[in-house]
C-alpha cells in the first residue's frame, strides 16, 4: 500500500535520474547568485530621467496601445518562412464531417494492410 | 462480515451506481431549489470519491477484485461440461483504479468550478444531469470486464459527451461541433459493436479474460484488432482522426471540457486494455509459442510510434497558428496524446527475441520497455491535469471577458492575477518545463524513446520546445501588453472558480515535486495490471488456467 | 403541423386504445414473450405519437407539459435503479433477482417446457420492464413532442 | 454458400452506408448511412446467433425434450439481446442528431456538409 518514504526518492529512468528537490535546490541557489551579482550594478539609476525612455532609432516612442503585438502576428516571421507546411496542413483540416470519417476509414485500411502483411508471416 | 467490507465488496457498482442514481434524481430535486441541487451533486460525487478511495487502498492492498452482477457464480457448467461464462462482470485491478482516480479527481474539480462558472445558465437541471450520467459512463468503461458492456458505457458516453458539448444551443458553432462528433464517434462505436460480435463468434464469450485465454490471433482476431484499436484511438483524438478533438474541446464550456478529457482519457484506457490484456498473447507474452507474432507486434509499436510522431508534430504546428484560445489548448491536447502513444508504441516495439546460434532460446522485452510504459501511463494523470487547467483558465478569461479570440485580449494580468499565475503554471507543466509534472513524465518518455531511436526523440524534444513558444505566445498575447480600454472594468473571477483552478495546481505541484510517490504507489502497480495479463486472466475466472 | 383530415383522426382514435394495450401487453409479458419494457414502450409511444400527427401539434403543447414528461421518464430510471438497489440490500448483490422463488406470489419454480404462461415466474423482472417501459414512453414522448414544438416554432417564423 | 448470404448482406448494407456518409451532402442523408450501418452490424449480431433448425429461445414455447438435447435446439439468444440493446441506443442516437440537424438548420440555412464548416484549420 502507500509507502510515503518513496518521497524523497529519486526517479530512475534508466540511464539517467531525476530529483525534482535537488533541481530546486540549484535554482534557488542560483538565483540567489543572481541576486548577489545584481546587487554588484551600478547604483546611478534615476526613475523619470531620459534613462528609462526606450531608443528607437531615434524616432518619438509610440503610444502604449499601439505598442500591442496581436496574438496572430506573433511569430510572424516562423509563421511566414514555414508557410508551405502549414498550407498543407490548413487543406487537411477541412472541417468536413464526411471527411473526419473518410479518415478513420483510411487510417482503419493502413492498419489492415500492414497487419495482414506481418500477421500472414 | 463488517460493514467496511461489505462496502469493500460492493464498492465496484456502487462507483457506478451511485453516480446514476444521482443523475436520475438531480430533475427532481432541483425542483425543490438550486442550492440543494448543487450540494446534492457534490455530496453524490463525494460519496462516490469515498467509494473510490476504499476499493483503490483495497485493490492496491489485496490485488484484483471481481464483482459479479446479480450475484453468484460467473461460470455456469452445462451437462455436457461446457462452461459458459454469464453475467455481467467488472473487475478491478490497479489500472483501473488509476483512471477511476484521475475520472473522479477531475469530475470532483469540474463540478465545483461550474457552480459558480454556470450559475447564470439555464437548463442547469439537465446539466448536472447529463454531467452525472457522463461521469457514470466514464467510470463505467474503466470498471468493467465485459467487451459489450465497454461498448454500452462507449455509446452511453458518445450521446452524453455530444449532448454536453451542444449546451450553448444558441451558439452555431458549438452544435456543429457536437454533430461531428457525434458522427464519427457513432460510427466508431459500430466498427467497435462489429469487431466484438468477431470476437463473440469466434470464441463464444464476451467476457474479456475469457476471450484474452482463448485468443488464437487468426486472421479474423486480426481484423477485429483493428477495429477496435481504430475505433478507441479515433476516440483518444490520435492524428488523423483528431480533428474532432478541437473542435469539440472548444466549443463545449469549459467546465465540460475539463470532464470531457476524462471521457476521452477512458477510450485511451480502452486501447490500453485490449492491447496489453485482450491480446496480451500476441504483445505482452514472452512465451516461445508465439515466437511468429514477435515481427508483427513490432511493427504494429513501429505503426502507432509513427503516428505518435505526426500526433505530435501536427498538433504542435496546428496550435500554432490558432487564434482562438480554447481551440488552440484543443490542439496542444492533441499533441499530448501522442506523448502516450509514444510511450505504448515504444513499449510494443521493444520486443525481441533472443537467439542462440540459429535457434531461438528466449522472447524479451527490452530494459527501456517497462520506462516507457510507465512514463505513457504517468503521462496519461499530467495531460489531464495540465491540459485540463489550461481549460480551466481559457474557461475564467471567458467568464470575465466575454472573450476567446486571442486578438482581442490583452493585459489581462493586470486585473486577473491569480488567474495569471495559474496560467503560468499550467504553460510550464504542459510544455515539460522542471520542477512540474509534465517534466517527469516526458523524460521517462524521451529516454526511453532514445534507445529506441535517437531521431523520434529529437523530434519529440523539439516539439515540447513550440510547445512551450505557441503557450508564451498565448501568454504574451493575452496577459502581457499594454491596458486595453474595454478589460478596465474586468474582474477576479469568483472564488468557486479560483478553488478549483487552485486544486489543480496544488496537485500538480506536488505531482512535479515528489513524481515517485505517484510512480511507486499508483503508476507501477498500473503498469504491472498491464504487463501481466495472465494474473489478469486466472484472478478473474480462476480455475480456467 | 396542422391537423389532418376527419377520416384519419377517426381512425386514430379507433385504433389509439388497441396500440396502447397492445404495448402495455408486451411490456407485461416481457420476460415470457419477445420484447420488453422497450418494445413495448416503444409500441405505446408510437400510439400517442400518432395522435399528435393527426390532430396537428399546437394543442398538445396545452395539454402535456415537456417537463412533467422528464419527470416520469426520472422516475421510470430511478424505478430500475432502485429495483437493482433492492437486489443489493434485500439479495447480496447489485441486480440480484431477489424475488424469485420466495413468499407465496412467486414462490414458482419456472420448468423447461410449455408452462402456459406463468405470469410471476419471473421475480423482479416484470418491475424492471415496467419501469423501463414508462421510462420508454415518457422519453419518446418527449422526444417527439420537442421536436414538434421546434418545427411548429419555424412555421410561426415564417 | 445459401448461409453467406446474410453476410453478404451485412457487408453490403456497412459499405451502403459509408458510401452515404463519405459522399452525400445532405445531412440527413448522413444520419440514414449511419442507421443503415448499424442496420448491417445488427444484423451480423443476429445472424451470428442463428441455429439452422433451432426454435425460438423463449421458454413458454420451447418442445418439451429442449433439457435433454440442449444447448443444440435453441438459437443463441446472447446475440439478441445485444442487437435489442444496440438498437435502443441507435434510437438515441438517432433521436439526438435529428435534434442537432433542426437546430443547425435554423443557424445555418442549409443542411449540406459542405456549407458546415465554421470550424475549420
Amino acid at each position: 500500500m502507500f509507502s510515503f518514504e518513496s518521497i524523497l526518492e529519486t526517479l530512475k529512468t534508466g540511464s539517467g535520474f531525476w530529483d525534482p528537490l535537488i533541481w530546486v535546490i540549484i535554482a534557488a541557489l542560483a538565483f540567489l547568485l543572481i541576486y548577489v551579482l545584481r546587487s554588484f550594478g551600478k547604483k546611478e539609476f534615476k526613475e523619470k530621467t531620459e534613462q528609462t525612455q526606450s531608443f528607437l532609432s531615434g524616432n518619438p516612442e509610440y503610444e502604449k496601445e499601439q505598442m500591442r503585438i496581436k496574438g496572430s502576428n506573433v511569430y510572424w516571421g516562423f509563421i511566414e518562412t514555414m508557410k508551405w507546411a502549414f498550407n498543407i496542413l490548413r487543406k487537411i483540416h477541412t472541417g468536413n464531417a464526411s471527411d473526419y470519417v473518410l479518415w478513420l476509414i483510411i487510417v482503419m485500411g493502413f492498419l489492415f494492410i500492414v497487419v495482414f502483411i506481418t500477421g500472414a508471416l | 462480515m463488517n460493514w467496511f467490507e461489505t462496502i469493500t465488496m460492493h464498492s465496484p457498482a456502487l462507483i457506478v451506481a451511485v453516480p446514476l442514481l444521482a443523475g436520475f434524481l438531480t430533475p427532481l430535486v432541483s425542483r425543490i431549489n438550486d442550492t440543494v441541487r448543487n450540494l446534492f451533486v457534490l455530496i453524490m460525487l463525494s460519496i462516490t470519491g469515498i467509494l473510490i478511495a476504499i476499493l483503490g487502498y483495497d485493490v492496491l492492498t489485496n490485488g484484483i477484485r471481481t464483482y459479479v452482477f446479480g450475484g453468484g457464480n460467473t461460470v455456469i457448467t452445462l451437462p455436457s461440461g461446457l462452461m459458459f461464462h454469464v453475467r455481467i462482470i467488472f473487475e478491478v485491478d490497479s489500472m483501473n483504479i488509476f483512471m477511476v482516480i484521475i475520472t473522479i479527481i477531475l469530475a470532483i474539480i469540474g463540478i465545483v468550478y461550474s457552480l459558480s462558472f454556470m450559475k447564470k445558465e439555464d437548463g442547469l437541471d439537465k446539466y448536472y444531469t447529463i454531467v452525472l450520467i457522463l461521469v457514470t459512463s466514464t467510470l463505467g468503461m474503466e470498471l468493467t470486464g465485459d467487451l459489450f458492456n465497454f461498448f454500452v458505457f462507449l455509446e452511453i458516453s458518445c450521446i452524453t459527451s455530444c449532448a454536453l458539448i451542444a449546451f450553448w444551443v444558441h451558439k452555431g458553432e458549438a452544435l456543429e461541433a457536437a454533430l461531428k462528433y457525434i458522427v464519427i464517434s457513432s460510427i466508431a462505436a459500430l466498427f467497435f459493436l462489429f469487431a466484438l460480435g468477431l470476437l463473440y463468434a469466434q470464441y463464444n464469450a464476451l467476457n474479456m479474460a475469457t476471450i484474452a485465454n482463448a485468443i488464437q490471433f487468426s486472421i479474423i482476431d486480426q481484423a477485429a484488432l483493428i477495429l477496435i484499436i481504430a475505433a478507441l484511438t479515433m476516440k483518444a483524438g490520435l492524428v488523423p482522426m483528431h480533428m474532432w478533438l478541437p473542435d469539440s474541446y472548444g466549443e463545449a464550456p469549459p467546465s465540460i471540457t475539463f470532464i470531457l478529457i476524462a471521457a476521452t482519457q477512458a477510450g485511451l484506457y480502452g486501447a490500453f486494455r485490449v492491447i496489453f490484456t485482450l491480446y496480451g498473447n500476441v504483445f505482452n507474452s514472452i512465451n516461445l509459442a508465439y515466437v511468429n507474432l514477435v515481427i508483427t507486434a513490432n511493427t504494429i509499436g513501429w505503426v502507432l510510434v509513427a503516428l505518435a510522431i505526426i500526433t505530435i508534430i501536427i498538433g504542435v504546428f496546428m496550435a500554432l497558428i490558432q487564434t482562438d484560445f480554447k481551440r488552440l489548448i484543443g490542439f496542444t491536447a492533441v499533441a499530448e496524446i501522442g506523448y502516450i502513444f509514444l510511450g505504448i508504441g515504444v513499449r510494443l516495439a521493444s520486443k525481441y527475441v533472443q537467439y542462440s546460434g540459429s535457434s531461438a532460446t528466449a522472447i524479451a522485452f527490452s530494459e527501456y520497455s517497462s520506462i516507457a510504459l510507465n512514463g505513457s501511463i504517468f503521462h496519461i494523470i499530467n495531460d489531464c491535469l495540465d491540459i485540463g487547467l489550461l481549460f480551466l483558465v481559457a474557461g475564467a478569461i471567458y467568464y470575465a471577458t466575454k472573450e476567446t479570440s486571442l486578438d482581442k485580449m490583452g493585459g489581462l494580468a493586470r486585473n486577473m492575477k491569480y488567474t495569471t499565475v495559474f496560467f503560468i503554471i499550467g504553460l510550464l507543466a504542459v510544455s515539460g518545463m522542471p520542477p512540474f509534472n509534465g517534466f517527469a513524465s516526458k523524460l521517462m518518455l524521451y529516454e526511453s524513446t532514445y534507445q529506441l531511436n535517437p531521431i523520434i526523440t529529437i523530434i519529440a524534444v523539439l516539439a515540447s520546445i513550440l510547445l512551450l513558444a505557441v503557450f508564451v505566445k498565448v501568454f504574451y498575447s493575452a496577459f502581457m501588453g499594454p491596458e486595453q480600454q474595454k478589460f478596465k472594468e474586468v474582474k477576479e473571477v469568483p472564488k468557486g472558480m479560483l478553488i478549483a483552478m487552485g486544486a489543480v495546481v496544488v496537485i500538480i505541484i506536488i505531482f512535479g515535486l515528489f513524481p515517485n510517490l505517484v510512480i511507486n504507489n499508483i503508476v507501477q502497480p498500473a503498469a504491472d495490471a498491464l504487463t501481466n495479463y495472465t494474473t489478469y486472466i486466472s484472478k478473474v475466472i480462476p480455475g480456467v488456467i | 403541423m396542422s391537423e389532418m383530415s376527419k377520416i384519419v383522426r377517426t381512425l386514430s382514435n379507433i385504433t389509439f386504445p388497441f396500440i396502447m394495450v397492445f404495448g402495455l401487453y408486451v411490456i407485461a409479458h416481457g420476460h415470457l414473450t419477445p420484447g420488453g419494457g422497450f418494445q413495448g414502450g416503444a409500441v405505446a409511444a408510437s400510439g400517442c405519437v400518432m395522435l399528435i400527427v393527426a390532430y396537428g401539434s399546437t394543442w398538445i403543447f396545452e395539454k402535456i407539459k415537456v417537463s412533467r414528461l422528464s419527470a416520469f421518464e426520472s422516475l421510470g430510471a430511478l424505478g430500475f435503479i432502485g429495483v437493482a438497489f433492492f437486489g443489493l440490500i434485500f439479495g447480496g448483490y447489485f441486480f440480484n433477482n431477489f424475488l424469485v422463488r420466495t413468499g407465496i406470489l412467486f414462490n414458482i419454480i419456472p420448468e423447461t417446457g410449455f408452462t402456459g404462461s406463468e405470469f410471476n415466474t419471473a421475480g423482479v423482472l416484470p418491475l424492471m420492464n415496467f419501469a423501463v417501459g414508462v421510462k420508454v414512453i415518457a422519453g419518446v414522448f418527449a422526444i417527439v413532442v420537442v421536436m414538434a414544438y421546434a418545427s411548429s416554432l419555424k412555421e410561426w417564423k415564417q | 454458400m445459401i448461409f453467406n448470404i446474410p453476410f453478404i448482406a451485412v457487408v453490403a448494407m456497412i459499405f451502403i452506408g459509408l458510401y452515404a456518409v463519405l459522399f452525400k451532402r445532405n445531412l440527413v442523408k448522413i444520419v440514414i448511412g449511419i442507421s443503415i450501418i448499424e442496420s448491417g452490424v445488427n444484423l451480423f449480431l443476429i445472424t451470428l446467433g442463428y441455429r439452422e433448425g433451432g426454435v425460438v429461445p423463449i421458454f413458454t414455447s420451447a418442445p418439451s425434450d429442449v433439457a435433454s438435447n440442449a444447448p443444440g435446439s435453441m438459437v443463441l439468444p446472447v446475440p439478441q439481446a445485444l442487437t435489442l440493446t444496440s438498437i435502443v441506443i441507435g434510437v438515441a442516437v438517432l433521436a439526438l442528431m435529428l435534434s442537432l440537424i433542426m437546430h443547425i438548420y435554423r443557424h445555418y440555412g442549409t443542411l449540406d456538409v459542405r456549407k458546415m464548416r465554421r470550424l475549420k484549420e
